[in-house]
């Protein structure tokens, strides 16, 4: 049953039918979701109901064994990673995916550029553009301060702002964050939902979690995933509220 | 020409020789698939079996001093295994670049020792004479066919090492614990699961199978310092053919390697099937790059 | 910390000036250049072996020309490139009067530039391809015609019609096999079958099984070191052992019969200008002193023997010239008769050596039993007539 | 690897010295310094694709054999009288020239060859391999199995390569006699020429955005390639690179050794090939080049005063500066002329395969 979306804003991404099979195991099984543009979704559901699976199926990292992802109404199932990423959809991973070896300035200049092609890279000098993207979303994390070191060196949540600094570097429209807050004290989260909402509508933002306080201080549509089922989709109150969700995923329901 | 004696006695060849590299290589496949490590000085451990082999047919006389032979040489090279994976391979097991380099060093000190202690000559293995005759066809459609006892004998303790081994991971609580490891190394250690101990008895148990190979190769070729060296290639192939260090991907590589070598050889002379194997084994990397058998590892590979 | 950076630049021309001392009076230099460790170590270190017993005999007889010999030994390592660069420095760095050594045709060929560049002098010992004739080597080995062509006069003598020709895919054996090829054609009898194995190569299944299908009268066998004992193995697995299917060898000597175990190439042939069990008082005294100083089981090699008389020749050349100058030693060495284990052998025009062919039978013992000797000793010709008939070797 | 102040200032004496080598030493160290120096050209090369792109190749002695062979065969047919064969084609049975000789007697053409040849077959090679993302161990054994088949091949074709004996007795090369007394010397300046351009050309190359994103794949190919980029060019142009400058290590030696065999381009000289670099600091240029001159000037050293030790000594080499000096005799370097406290300096980790 794939969900026929009415609303008239354009659809930015739709995922119809998706099934991924590990050797007999269903990590999704017929799932279905639509996302607009410049929305912010948060997936939630219980360990191992398939979240990070869909990013990675999104994203073109493990193969969908039927139905379809389309991106702005182009089918993208088949694409390379990169190719993917290209058209502008980017992946922040559970375990922060910075390159250690390189400083937080390289990190983020390396995600900025446009111009991938190995012979545009022979230069020494990078370009204005990016060097002034790269300034801006220094600022936007706000680790301007530690432009200059290297990320290997950074603290955990520094590391995973960075990460989401690299993902909105790259120019992506849709942003899919998996678990960014994962390891976070109470006001570096607080300060990641404030992030996040710094860049919805510019971006489409897809959250990840199954931190309930988070997801409430996010606010936004919620999907909720079950054993790779698409079980309900509200607001943060209905789904609060609904039994089946509680009885699966809350493990108690009160009143 | 193509005479039907030399078609079929090709296919035999094709899966002898499979039986000879498959026993080269099970331990390589063992060991990669845990640890994702290259042992570069597993040649070294055929060679040593070798050795064993001669040591023991100078102590135990007469036709059975080549079955006293086997389990020596795979006790004798489980010994060695040990102490390679103590002292060079634990230590390195995060690089497994830096291990290949490591045990590359390994094996150039493991030849010298042995050309030292028994001379660079070489020493004489000769098979006992129960192997020493081949069974003819002498009429039907094909007359001539030759198979040597020797070869017969190699095929049959491939087998059984295949089986064994296959038993011992499906049934043995070991078996057990490899398998876990071998699918997500993290999972298993933090259930509890001492991987250090695995990785040492699944790599002494690699090392032994090599050195029962060795006393095996013993019977068809040299024992000499470098004689590991003329098997580790192949082995290697078939490892990558193979696909992520598993059982009977690595089997099924080492029969397609045996049979495109051994078919090969009717038409080009051995140096040109050598390369026509390299080729084959890239093209076919370009249909299968994870190899025969996808063993698909719940271990993300971030 | 000024260690560090002197380790630096020290490394960049770690050049420490070793001992380059000329000629001390009383003494000669010459070089002593054999494969000491790799693949070839298993023949070479015997070679050098005899060609120092050579010279601590002359030296204890009082030296060349009043001179006490020096040998300087270095180690090619089975590489080519390092034969060369160590001929280099044994003739540019230590001076030597002249060079013993070599072993595979690669090692001499890479060598050959060095010796003609400074115009010094190689006694090389050991049987090769021929087609070769310069002027800075004494050839004291085999040429072709000397081994290869007398030990096929003997298997057609012997009755043998078809010949399977199987080598190690490197120059001596295929340029060997296109010689006998020329000469089993020209003599109206058949080759059957001509197979290279690669050098160490291990797998002779389908080898085995094209001899089995040409079934052939007699196997010529240039194979050399570890494949001589895959290949026997799997032909004694396949019950073809050596008296069942005749097989004459050119790469066997007693030392490789030893190490393979004489029981799996009993019978075989093999085709030398030297053996071990070769009567004469010179070769009893050379067996016995050499088994005395390397061990009482020590198997003697025609390229040990040829090392040996390389060192007494290039001594009676000396004292003939007078002078330790390679041009002039060579110019002596020509004609000039030297006692050795083989018998009385001299150096011809083309600076190979005159030597009597040889086919012998393994015994059960390790020897060779002497089944065939050329009528008188064979003058070497670089050029084989049949298979190169326009080419000589003119050098004196 | 960031080059403390001190050691980046070193390397003006060091040139300067080179260049007075020729008055310093002897003629004998001389031509094995100016072999080692064409070596550490090929060491340059593997430095960029080990070092930087974190791609264990085996195999360079396929392309350091490509760039030797290349100009040898020129160098047999430029010292050839018109109309005959080499020596070794005479007695190979061959009776006329093969097809693909011929275009190498143009010295312009030969010389494009050096580097063409194997850059060429390098990218072919490694596009191959690398577009269906076999990586890391996978990779490497897979270029010892292509160092196996290359000799085994050059030895199998003895008529038109010279088989096991390989091409040696060279006369001249562009006119020049290479046995004229003054040639080692002019060999000598016309290597060290060489090895300033090409460390002049992979330094620059390393400080590019190309060499920072060949680091990035080296230590995080997936997180590269979720940023948008299809590392495989990246890393197919870094291996060609490195066997262009194999090729050219590989002609330069050829014209200091006088030999190119078979024996100097299989499974166990590709390895060693690696412990140069290793030994040095694969990090580091600098450590590419001392690191080739110091094993090779042990290794004559050694083998001609203890023969039976050299394996030993090597293999040890190998598993001690593997296990305890992973940034080589530059790293060793850097740790102790650092004057500030030391900045911890992360380890090499690479990612899992």
């Amino acid at each position: 049953m794939s969900v026929i979306a009415e609303e008239t804003k354009p659809l930015l991404l739709s995922v119809d039918g998706v099934t991924v099979d590990f050797d007999g195991f269903k990590a999704i099984d017929n799932f279905s979701m639509t996302l607009e543009a410049g929305e912010l979704r948060i997936l939630i559901g219980p360990n191992g109901a398939g979240k990070s699976t869909l990013c990675d199926t999104i994203i073109g990292r493990v193969q969908a064994a039927s139905g379809k992802v389309r991106f702005r109404g182009h089918e993208i199932s088949g694409l390379p990673e990169y190719e993917i990423v290209r058209r502008g959809i980017c992946r922040k991973f559970q375990t922060p995916g910075v390159v250690p070896s390189l400083s937080v300035r390289d990190n983020l200049a390396l995600a900025a550029r446009r111009d991938r092609r190995w012979w545009r890279g022979l230069g020494l000098a990078v370009p204005a553009d990016e060097r002034a993207r790269v300034e801006e979303i220094l600022e936007i994390v706000g680790l301007a301060d530690r432009a200059d070191v290297l990320a290997g060196e950074l603290a955990h949540g520094e590391k995973q702002w960075i990460e989401i600094g690299m993902v909105v570097a790259t120019g992506a429209e849709l942003l899919l964050l998996d678990e960014p807050t994962a390891g976070m004290g109470p006001n570096e989260t607080a300060r990641t939902a404030q992030l996040i909402h710094s860049l919805v509508g510019r971006h489409t933002v897809l959250v990840i979690d199954h931190d309930m306080t988070f997801v409430e201080a996010l606010g936004g549509k919620v999907t909720v995933m079950h054993q790779g089922k698409f079980l309900r989709q509200g607001t943060v109150e209905q789904i609060r509220n609904d039994p089946e969700v509680a009885a699966v995923y809350l493990g108690r329901s009160d009143h | 020409m193509l005479d039907l004696p030399l078609l079929i006695g090709q296919v035999f060849n094709g899966f002898s020789v499979a039986s000879l590299v498959v026993l080269a290589a099970l331990g390589l496949a063992l060991s990669f698939g845990l640890m994702r490590v290259i042992n570069m000085a597993h040649g070294e451990m055929l060679m040593l079996g070798g050795y064993l082999a001669y040591l023991t047919f100078l102590v135990v006389p007469g036709p059975l001093a080549l079955l006293v032979a086997m389990p020596v040489a795979f006790v004798g090279a489980a010994a060695v295994g040990a102490v390679i994976e103590v002292s060079v391979i634990h230590r390195l097991s995060s690089r497994p670049l830096d291990t290949l380099l490591a045990t590359w060093g390994t094996s150039l000190i493991l030849q010298q020792g042995a050309r030292d202690v028994f001379g660079p000559i070489g020493v004489s293995v000769t098979a006992p004479d129960w192997l020493n005759h081949s069974f003819a066809i002498a009429s039907g459609p094909l007359a001539g066919l030759s198979l040597p006892a020797t070869r017969l004998f190699i095929l049959l303790v491939a087998v059984v090492v295949l089986a064994a081994l296959g038993l011992f991971i499906a049934k043995s609580r070991i078996g057990l614990l490899v398998r876990a490891v071998n699918q997500d190394r993290m999972m298993a250690a933090a259930s509890g699961i001492n991987v250090r101990q695995v990785d040492l008895a699944v790599f002494c148990l690699g090392s032994g199978i090599a050195g029962l190979a060795g006393v095996v190769l013993a019977l068809l070729g040299p024992v000499t310092p470098s004689v590991g060296q003329s098997y580790i290639v192949p082995a290697f192939l078939v490892v990558i053919l193979g696909g992520l260090g598993s059982m009977v991907g690595t089997t099924i590589a080492a029969l397609i390697l045996g049979l495109v070598s051994a078919l090969s050889q009717i038409f080009l002379d051995v140096s040109m099937s050598q390369v026509l194997v390299l080729v084959f084994v890239i093209v076919f990397l370009q249909f299968r790059p994870q190899g025969v058998i996808a063993v698909r590892s719940r271990a993300l590979e971030e | 910390m000024k260690q560090a950076t002197g380790l630096l630049t020290g490394a960049l021309l770690a050049t420490a000036a070793f001992s380059v001392g000329a000629h001390a009076e009383g003494t000669v230099k010459v070089g002593v250049l054999q494969s000491l460790s790799g693949t070839m170590a298993i023949s070479e270190v015997t070679v050098k072996n005899a060609e120092m017993m050579a010279i601590d005999e002359i030296n204890a007889a009082g030296g060349v020309m009043g001179k006490k010999i020096v040998p300087v030994v270095e180690d090619g390592a089975s590489d080519p490139a390092i034969f060369a660069q160590k001929a280099t420095k044994l003739i540019q760095d230590d001076k030597v009067a002249t060079v013993f050594g070599g072993w595979t045709s690669a090692s001499r060929k890479a060598m050959l530039p060095v010796f003609q560049r400074t115009k010094n002098l190689l006694w090389y010992p050991v049987q090769f391809e021929g087609n070769e004739c310069s002027p800075n080597i004494m050839y004291s080995g085999a040429q072709p015609n000397q081994q290869i062509v007398p030990s096929l006069k003997w298997a057609e003598k012997a009755g043998y019609k078809k010949y399977f020709l199987i080598g190690s895919d490197y120059v001596f054996p295929r340029t060997a096999n296109l010689i006998l090829k020329k000469h089993i054609a020209k003599d109206g009898l058949k080759t059957v079958g001509e197979q290279y194995v690669p050098l160490g190569g291990t797998d002779f299944s389908a080898v085995i099984a094209k001899i089995q299908a040409a079934k052939p009268d007699i196997i010529f066998n240039t194979l050399n070191g570890d494949s001589n004992v895959s290949f026997f193995k799997q032909m004694a697995a396949a019950g073809m052992s050596p008296e069942k299917l005749p097989v004459m060898s050119f790469s066997i000597g007693e030392q490789e019969a030893q190490a393979m175990g004489t029981k799996l190439v009993q019978d075989s042939f093999a085709g030398w200008n030297y053996f071990e069990s070769l009567p004469g008082a010179a070769n009893k005294k050379f067996v016995a002193d050499y088994q005395a100083k390397f061990g009482k089981n020590a198997a003697i090699t025609d390229p040990m023997v040829h090392g040996y008389l390389d060192v007494y020749a290039w001594k009676a050349a000396v004292e003939k010239a007078k002078s330790f100058n390679p041009d002039k030693v060579r110019a002596a060495a020509v004609g000039l008769k030297i006692a050795s284990p083989m018998g009385d052998v001299h150096f011809a025009q083309n600076q190979s050596l005159v030597q009597t062919a040889y086919v012998g039978k393994l015994q059960p013992d390790g020897q060779f039993k002497i089944e065939w000797k050329s009528d008188g000793a064979i003058q070497p010709d670089p050029y084989d007539p049949v298979a190169f008939p326009n080419k000589s070797c003119k050098l004196h | 690897m960031t080059q403390t102040p001190f050691l980046s200032r070193l390397w003006i004496p060091v040139v300067l010295l080179a260049i007075a080598a020729p008055w310093l030493i002897s003629g004998y160290e001389l031509s094995l310094l100016g072999r080692f120096l064409a070596m550490s050209i090929l060491a340059i090369g593997l430095m960029l694709v080990w070092g930087e792109a974190g791609i264990l190749t085996l195999g360079q002695g396929v392309f350091f054999g490509l760039g030797g062979y290349a100009l040898a065969i020129h160098m047999k047919l430029a010292g050839l009288e018109p109309g005959s064969l080499p020596d070794f084609m005479e007695w190979s049975g061959i009776t006329a020239l093969p097809w693909w000789w011929v275009p190498f007697k143009s010295p312009v053409l030969a010389t494009l060859m050096v580097v063409v040849v194997p850059g060429v077959f390098a990218g072919f090679f490694s596009w191959l391999v690398f577009r269906r993302r076999v990586v890391g161990v996978y990779f490497a054994l897979i270029t010892q199995a292509l160092a196996l088949s290359f000799a085994t091949l050059l030895v199998s074709q003895q008529g038109a390569t010279g088989g096991f004996n390989g091409l040696t007795n060279f006369q001249t090369l562009y006119g020049f006699d290479l046995n004229a007394a003054r040639a080692p010397v002019v060999l000598y300046w016309v290597t060290l020429a060489l090895v300033v351009v090409c460390f002049a050309g992979v330094r620059w190359l390393i400080r590019s955005r190309f060499g920072m994103l060949l680091r990035a794949t080296r230590d995080g190919e997936n997180r590269v390639r979720f940023l948008g980029y299809d590392t495989t060019p990246y890393k197919v142009v870094a291996f060609t690179l490195a066997a262009m400058l194999a090729g050219i290590g590989g002609a330069l030696f050829t014209l200091h050794a006088g030999v190119i065999s078979p024996a100097l381009v299989g499974v166990v000289p590709s390895i060693e090939m690696v412990v140069w670099v290793a030994v040095g600091g694969r990090g580091s240029l600098w450590g590419a080049v001392i690191g080739t001159l110091a094993v090779n000037f042990a290794k004559d050293e050694i083998s001609s005063y203890l023969p039976g030790a050299w394996l030993y000594v090597l293999g040890l080499v190998f598993i001690l500066v593997v296990g305890f000096l992973p940034r080589g005799i530059m790293g060793l370097a850097e740790d102790l002329t650092r004057r500030s406290a030391r900045k911890p300096q992360p380890q090499p980790v690479e990612a899992p395969q």
